[in-house]
């Protein structure tokens, strides 16, 4: 398999909730290996586009992962095949403890050793979590959610992850901790599709990028060509 | 008594611990626009359900045309003059345009069973009211060809629009509006605005606004208040909050040095 | 104004027509079935035509086994009846309808028999409360309609119309009363009854002023829902006043529970029950709890009349070795009482008919032998049985006459 | 700027007379016409057996209706309907029974028992008690009463319970049906003679008389089925003019959204509480109607099975649609009749179709909407359903 | 002291029954969030699965009259009802619950009303024979037809005390203390299945959130049917238990077995709806309000109103005890209720 061999591709995708076209007719291509982010502002479709990717809503259109077409496939199926999605809000089990949710993570698999190997590997990208394992998921910070929830994604041993929005209602520092933890996952041959608001964070570790803007996408590019983008900057922050 | 019309004072609201909204205050004069901006989960809803009463603030106090109105429920502060919109709209969806807005003329009748059951005079009197009200008002906002239409075959942006048309139906004094442009595209974004000061002038009322549009924002507000985990991270003119530091770091997440 | 008048005239007639229109069309659909029986009915009715007789009762719900009892000892005396030629050459034939147990079904039920089918009598229901709520439209129509097994004094209250080849309750109360005072020498009493079933309220009534009547105490008086599986709460009550005798005039249904429960909770004395009693359930429920109790029943099994026992061997050769209840045999013997009288009155006319069961004397049923008095009840003796022997079942004790 | 609506309403009175007329008038006379109809074209065209399911199927579409009100229009999911109208069909058939029982019945001047008997069949073959006797004037009152009693048992329910949202709430009207059924089963024995009636104190009334467990009988049949129908009609008009009025528009934003209708200035409890006080009004007035059709009346009838068999109805029709449960209400309670020839087959049959039908027709046999949005005449303007991308 | 004592233990024995079908409700609740109504049929179909099975088993043996059966038949006909009743709750969920998945919980609501009467009804039909004794008669038929019939007493029995002997303090029949013991072996076991193991552990994530759940690989459908069948066979144990201590067994369709379900149900409420620790606790404190309600109103207040009727009201206690607690604790007693997000 070469280097730059296509791992997901989405094309020509739609969803429709009710009469509401919440995104139309959305292309791009994640390459094995690399960091893709999705931007855009609230209510663009990131959220939606990574919703349909991971069969959680219906949508029309083709999606294609491993060069196998799984539009339409249950999630929990495309979990085994390696594709995880780390939702919005992290989607944290609060009625369990931390290693419960850990344990989750790895679901699918059922070689002790192996996610015995791989819980140490979390633990030393998020000490933290290892300091709270046996506490309730629910009273961890929002910051420590957030790992515990990445942790718990790497857990089933993906080959592509879907982040939606990890530095959300983080905390600046936290936020750059997480960022950092993103590119040691993709640098251990994880490849991400990564959505997210912090536009700047995410121009800076993702290799491509892909503007949404009302359901559509505006723009697609290196992200560092982006980055250097006005359009990207009137988009968020509204400078003339 | 204070010289605001709608008065803010230090509320704030902690959920198991974290602290959601924490000592906002927001002043706006009669007649004026206010924006409140932030990242996401910045708290910005969390204050417009503590000031309409949708939670019960913990701390401070808001005032409303000199009458304090927390620890009023929502109803009673809707009747007082305070009236929203939601960020996740929500119509009555299975209720048509007209009723909609009729619905929101509520809080200014008297309704008895009575008097629904035999059709009294007052009855269908008060009827005629609310329904010529609001469709004068479904005027206003060019809605007045989907009266019959239920809310929820309505396009998005028309949801949009009949929400704030709903709200005002109350007869507010002032308007909450909860990310009013989300999901629009450029050319509706600027009807909006349009709008919204159109709908200031003409109903004379105080308006505050919630958007991540900062196009928006910047454009029409008059003040505008950043949050960012609960706090109050900068106040002042758009063009202060522009080449604020703080809310660039916020919003972008660069440095303050960038 | 005016259109918006002519909407609302438009709304309504199409709502209120539209109700009308629904229900004319629902009811029209089971009324066609039944008009054209209707239709087809007196163009048979000169030639040897079958006479249809009816019977409702309660199939389905909690007290099914009692409607299907009934309806086994009727069918069993309709097929002897044409097997033995009819009634004058005319064949009978039985509609029966459920009524679920419940008042509305059981008048729904005989209106159906009554006016629909055209039942020249109706048969039914074995529960008072479903017979005081279906007799009116037999009493109304004129059809006669027989209970088999309502003992409440007011069901024949109802008219002229309606009969019961059954005792009431005040005689068997008293009936209950006398033996526990004369044969048990019993002077305190405790009462458990089903509070939801009128007869057993009805008849712990009627043995409680019976026995006080004749110098005994009633000590303790527990009520129980039917159905109820446990009694501990009760019977512990009981069990703290010491009886000699306790009275439990309920389903034998419940009464196999009760008695295992009884005896477990180390109350001793006899228990003594009524009719309800009679199932040969209720040995195999409650097994040696219920030894040496008695209750007061119709007839005996081992009785040495020749009716009862044909009775007993015909039924189980037709269901399959089951030796019937006393709701069968009632069944039975008002199926075969309406025939006799049916075969004197030489007419199927509501009228005549019912003249003709209102003078049935002494007729010789399962159940005892049969007067119809003038209050349009049976007149008849009961008999008190003991539960013993193996295999475990009642046997013969004393008879107590009316 | 407040108060611009109260401005307005005094210019837009209609005439006192006109507004008599449409308001009150207008329905009661229609109303009339199908009770009229009923009694006199329907019933005696389709036979005495039809006419006394038709009978039912009235009882059947009042409970409907009125529920619909709770559950249909607010959303509140109310599963204890049954001991409203328990309690009204109590009432008014004690009124109704004891007040025949004492004799004050001047119109037919009959010994009691005979009255009573006389006053079951004959109110519409003698002729001589036409359209107006003493008993169905009786009826109607007691009904009232009935359905006022239920109503303020409804208020006494509904003010606490209806702080607990969805199943918690179901959960408690359950329970309350429950106790409803419990209770009635203590009460003391029925009363049949008169003297004994009259030898009875006011303490002898604090656990009223009305049958125990074993049921309350012998309530004079006044309701025929003019009546019935002519109250099912009655209740049709209301449920339509609330669902046409801002109380209904309150009503259903709160089945909506309840936030939103807080937020519009709706006092939620408030309206709550008055759909539950109306819809258990209604339910009373209807269950003393079914007590005079000349059933024996049990406490069973509060049960949570008479209960079911309502909710039913409103799900079936279609939750808020008054045309949809009406026709659930009609079908449902023809059809155990219709199946009845299966005997014991019969109840089986009618659960299988219960569940097809929920899999088949999920939102109800019209949704939310009403029959005549489904006219050919009004069909068009739905169609032009647009798809909009933002 | 002694009388108290004695409703005690009918208040453990009947809580444990109580508490079993309440975790069956409780479970449903807590994945599907609908009440399943259906629940206490199942219970229902578990007692006379037992019935069935004790007779054909018994008549197959040809046991010598007089003699007790084996003490192996209890846990076989209970493990053997238990998967009986797995299997019909198996097929309710696939063919009746299973395609309205995304529909209003209103409509699985009366869905479910219908299965319950659909099983009622059945069980009241009389079926084929499966049994017989030894003249010919039938003695067990499936369906099981609408005359009561006896479940045979698997367990010994403790003979009735000898009267002129000192009565004992409380009499403990042996059913009771099986039953008890097998309850809460089935109710630790339930706990270790739902806390300790990785199914469990993908309970209760679906039951958290159906969405996440399944983003964790986990078949949320596979889960929803294994939950199911567990309570099935939980209502089907409590089924088993019930046939035993109270042997005689009224047809399907009678209604104390909906009012049965009803309470227990209750105790899932009282509980804490979705709790599997709440359930236990209200299975006992709803027997416990009964069988004390009873017993205090007939001792105490009967006497003073000159009424009768202390034993009769006890379903108020229980249904009175219910709207309190949800007035108190509108999310039971170890409920935890969640705020709406606007």
């Amino acid at each position: 398999m070469g280097e730059n061999e296509t791992i997901l591709e989405v094309r020509d995708v739609s969803v429709r909730y009710g009469a509401i076209r919440a995104i139309s007719n959305v292309s791009f291509s994640v390459k094995r290996g690399e960091i893709l982010t999705l931007i855009g502002s609230n209510g663009a479709g990131k959220t939606t586009t990574l919703r349909a990717i991971s069969g959680m809503v219906r949508c029309t259109g083709n999606v294609r992962f491993m060069d196998q077409e799984i539009a339409g496939t249950r999630p929990d199926v495309l979990v085994t095949r390696g594709l995880c999605h780390c939702p919005e809000g992290r989607g944290i089990f609060a009625n369990m403890s931390v290693e419960e949710n850990l344990n989750l993570g790895a679901f699918i698999r059922s070689d002790k050793h192996e996610i015995e190997k791989d819980k140490q590997r979390v633990f030393e990208l998020f000490p933290r979590i290892k300091e709270r394992l046996k506490q309730n998921a629910g009273t961890l910070s929002g910051g420590e959610q957030q790992m515990l929830a990445i942790g718990r994604a790497l857990l089933a041993r993906p080959k592509l992850l879907l982040l939606d929005e990890p530095s959300l209602g983080l905390a600046p520092q936290l936020v750059q901790t997480i960022f950092k933890i993103i590119r040691e996952i993709n640098a251990q041959g994880v490849s991400i599709l990564l959505v997210e608001q912090n536009a700047h964070m995410a121009l800076q570790v993702a290799h491509h990028a892909v503007v949404l803007e009302v359901g559509k996408v505006a723009m697609t590019g290196l992200a560092s060509d982006l980055a250097k983008s006005d359009e990207v900057r009137k988009a968020y922050l509204g400078h003339g | 008594m204070s010289d605001y019309l709608l008065d803010v004072r230090g509320i704030g609201i902690s959920f198991g611990g974290l602290k959601a909204c924490d000592g906002l205050t927001v002043q706006i004069p009669t007649g004026g626009l206010h924006g409140l901006i932030g990242p996401n989960g910045a708290g910005k809803t969390t204050a417009f359900n503590l000031i309409t009463g949708v939670y019960r603030t913990q701390m401070g106090s808001v005032t409303l045309d000199g009458v304090k109105v927390d620890h009023l429920r929502p109803h009673e502060i809707a009747k007082a003059g305070l009236s929203r919109t939601f960020q996740n709209i929500r119509l009555f969806s299975e209720l048509s345009v007209l009723d909609n807005v009729k619905l929101a003329c509520h809080c200014r009748g008297r309704h008895t069973l009575l008097g629904t059951l035999l059709r009294t005079p007052r009855f269908v009197a008060q009827e005629r009211a609310m329904t010529a009200r609001a469709i004068e008002m479904l005027d206003v906002f060019s809605l007045q060809h989907l009266a019959g239409e239920q809310a929820k075959n309505l396009p998005y942006g028309d949801q949009r629009r009949l929400e704030i048309c709903r709200a005002l139906a109350t007869e507010p004094k002032v308007l909450l509006l909860d990310e009013p442009a989300a999901g629009m595209n450029p050319s509706e974004k600027k009807a909006l605005a349009q709008s919204i000061k159109l709908i200031r002038e003409q109903f004379k009322l105080a308006v505050l606004l919630i958007e991540h549009d900062m196009g928006l924002v910047m454009d029409i507000c008059e003040k505008i208040t950043v949050l960012d985990h609960g706090c109050t991270i900068a106040h002042g003119t758009p063009s202060e909050i522009q080449n604020n530091p703080k809310v660039q770091e916020a919003y972008l997440g660069e440095p303050a040095t960038a | 104004m005016v259109g918006r008048l002519a909407t609302v005239v438009r709304r309504l007639s199409l709502g209120l027509g539209l109700a009308a229109s629904v229900v004319a069309g629902g009811v029209v659909a089971i009324g066609a079935a039944n008009a054209a029986s209707e239709a087809a009915q007196p163009a048979k009715a000169e030639s040897k035509a079958p006479i249809v007789i009816g019977h409702y009762g309660s199939l389905t719900g909690a007290e099914a086994t009692f409607g299907q009892s009934t309806s086994e000892g009727i069918r069993l005396a309709i097929k002897e009846l044409n097997a033995s030629g009819g009634i004058d050459g005319r064949m009978v034939e039985l509609k029966e309808y459920d009524t679920k147990g419940d008042p509305k079904e059981a008048n729904l039920a005989v209106t159906r028999l009554v006016k629909s089918d055209k039942v020249v009598a109706v048969l039914g229901e074995v529960a008072s409360g479903l017979s005081l709520a279906a007799a009116p439209v037999c009493q109304k129509a004129g059809v006669p309609m027989i209970s088999p097994s309502s003992t409440n004094v007011r069901v024949t209250k109802v008219g002229d119309m309606i009969f019961r080849v059954c005792f009431i309750d005040p005689f068997q109360g008293l009936a209950c009363a006398k033996f526990a005072s004369e044969n048990l020498k019993a002077t305190k009493a405790a009462m458990l009854y089903d509070q939801k079933a009128p007869y057993s309220v009805d008849l712990a009534k009627e043995f409680k002023k019976a026995f006080e009547k004749m110098g005994g105490k009633v000590v303790a008086e527990q009520t129980y829902s039917g159905g109820d599986g446990d009694f501990t709460a009760q019977l512990t009550n009981i069990a703290a006043s010491k009886p000699e005798v306790l009275f439990v005039p309920g389903y034998y249904t419940d009464v196999g529970n009760i008695a295992l429960q009884v005896r477990k909770l180390g109350i001793t004395c006899p228990m003594l029950g009524g009719d309800g009693w009679d199932s040969e359930q209720l040995g195999k429920t409650a097994g040696k709890a219920i030894e040496g109790s008695f209750y007061s029943n119709h007839y005996a099994p081992d009785q040495p009349d020749e009716q009862v026992k044909q009775f007993i061997s015909k039924y189980q050769s037709a269901y399959g070795g089951k030796t019937p209840d006393g709701l069968a045999a009632l069944g039975y013997d008002a199926a075969n009482i309406l025939f006799d009288a049916m075969k004197r009155a030489k007419s199927t006319d509501g009228k005549p008919l019912r003249d003709a069961i209102a003078a049935t004397k002494d007729f010789k049923a399962v159940t005892g032998t049969i007067t119809i008095d003038q209050n349009r009840d049976a007149k008849k003796s009961a008999v008190i049985v003991e539960m013993k022997g193996d295999p475990l079942g009642p046997k013969f004790k004393a008879r107590v006459e009316p | 700027m407040s108060g611009e609506l109260q401005q307005l309403v005094p210019t837009m009175m209609p005439s006192a007379a006109r507004a008599l007329l449409k308001g009150v008038a207008l329905p009661v006379a229609s109303a009339l016409v199908l009770g009229l109809v009923m009694q006199f074209v329907v019933g005696p065209a389709i036979g005495a057996y039809p006419a006394s399911v038709a009978l039912q199927v009235g009882i059947s579409v009042m409970l409907a209706v009125s529920l619909n009100i709770v559950n249909g229009y607010t959303g509140q999911f109310s599963i204890g309907h049954a001991g409203f109208f328990a309690v009204g069909a109590y009432v008014g058939a004690g009124i109704s029974y004891y007040a025949a029982l004492s004799g004050i019945d001047p119109a037919s001047g009959q010994q009691p028992s005979q009255a009573l008997s006389n006053g079951a069949w004959l109110v519409w073959n003698d002729g001589q008690n036409f359209l107006f006797s003493y008993g169905e004037w009786r009826m109607i009152l007691a009904s009232i009463v009935g359905g006022c009693v239920a109503a303020g048992l409804g208020y006494i329910v509904g003010l606490p319970s209806l702080r607990l949202r969805g199943d918690y709430l179901a959960i408690v009207t359950l329970g309350f049906g429950e106790i409803t059924r419990v209770l009635l089963t203590q009460t003391k024995p029925q009363i049949f003679d008169r003297d004994e009636l009259a030898a009875t104190h006011a303490k002898d009334w604090v656990i009223p008389p009305m049958g125990g467990a074993t049921g309350f009988s012998d309530i004079p049949a006044y309701a025929s089925l003019m009546w019935v129908w002519f109250f099912v009609a009655v209740m049709i008009f209301f449920a339509y003019r609330v669902k046409q009025s801002s109380t209904g528009r309150a009503l259903l934003s709160i089945r909506e959204d309840e936030i939103a209708a807080r937020s519009m200035g709706v006092n939620i409890t408030k309206y709550k509480v008055r759909a539950f006080v109306l819809a258990a009004g209604l339910a009373g007035l209807a269950g003393s109607l079914y007590a005079h059709t000349g059933q024996v009346i049990r406490p069973q009838e509060a049960g949570f099975q008479r209960s079911f068999e309502v909710i039913i109805f409103v799900v079936l029709g279609g939750m808020g649609s008054i045309s949809g449960v009406v026709l659930a209400a009609i079908i449902l309670s023809i059809l155990p009749e219709a199946l009845r020839d299966l005997s014991e087959y019969r109840l089986i049959v009618y659960a299988l179709l219960l569940i097809l039908m929920m899999i088949v027709r999920p939102k109800g046999l019209f949704g939310v909407r009403e029959i005549w949005e489904f006219w050919p005449f009004t069909r068009a303007k739905k169609s032009e359903k647009k798809v909009i991308t933002p | 002291m002694a009388e108290l004592l004695q409703i005690m233990v009918a208040v453990v024995a009947v809580g444990s029954l109580y508490a079993l079908i309440a975790l069956g409700y409780t479970m449903v609740y807590g994945i599907l969030k609908f009440i399943n109504f259906a629940h206490s049929d199942v219970f229902v179909l578990g007692a006379w699965v037992s019935l069935v099975l004790s007779v054909m088993i018994i008549s197959a043996l040809k046991l010598a009259p007089g003699s007790s059966p084996p003490l192996w038949i209890a846990p076989l006909v209970l493990i053997a009802a238990m998967v009986v009743c797995g299997l019909v709750g198996f097929a309710i969920e696939r063919l009746a619950y299973k395609p309205l998945r995304k529909a209003p919980r209103l409509n699985v609501l009366i869905t479910a009303i219908g299965v319950s009467l659909l099983l009622q009804n059945v069980g009241q039909l009389t079926g084929f024979a499966v049994a017989k004794d030894d003249d010919g008669k039938t003695i067990a038929t499936v369906p099981f037809g609408p005359s009561p019939k006896r479940m045979p007493s698997l367990l010994p029995e403790t003979a009735a005390p000898d009267p002129n002997l000192a009565k004992p303090l409380v009499l403990i029949q042996p059913v009771d203390v099986f039953i008890f013991v097998s309850a809460i072996v089935l109710m630790v076991g339930l706990q270790y299945l739902v806390f300790r193991t990785k199914f469990g552990a993908a309970m209760r994530a679906v039951s958290f959130n159906t969405e996440t759940a399944a983003l964790m690989g986990i078949r949320v459908d596979r889960v929803i049917s294994v939950t199911f069948v567990t309570g099935a066979m939980l209502a089907a144990a409590a089924g088993f238990m019930y046939a035993l201590k109270y042997p005689g067994l009224n047809q399907t369709a009678h209604e104390t077995w909906v009012l049965l379900g009803l309470k227990a149900f209750v105790a899932a409420v009282v509980g804490g709806i979705g709790n599997v620790r709440g359930a236990v606790l209200g299975g006992f404190l709803i027997a416990f309000i009964e069988f004390m309600g009873m017993y205090c109103f007939s001792k105490y207040l009967d006497p003073v109103l000159h009424t009768n009727m202390g034993t009769n009201l006890r379903d108020v206690y229980v249904f009175a005890m219910l709207i309190f607690v949800l007035l108190v604790r509108p999310a039971g007693i170890l409920g935890s209720q969640l705020k709406e997000k606007v």
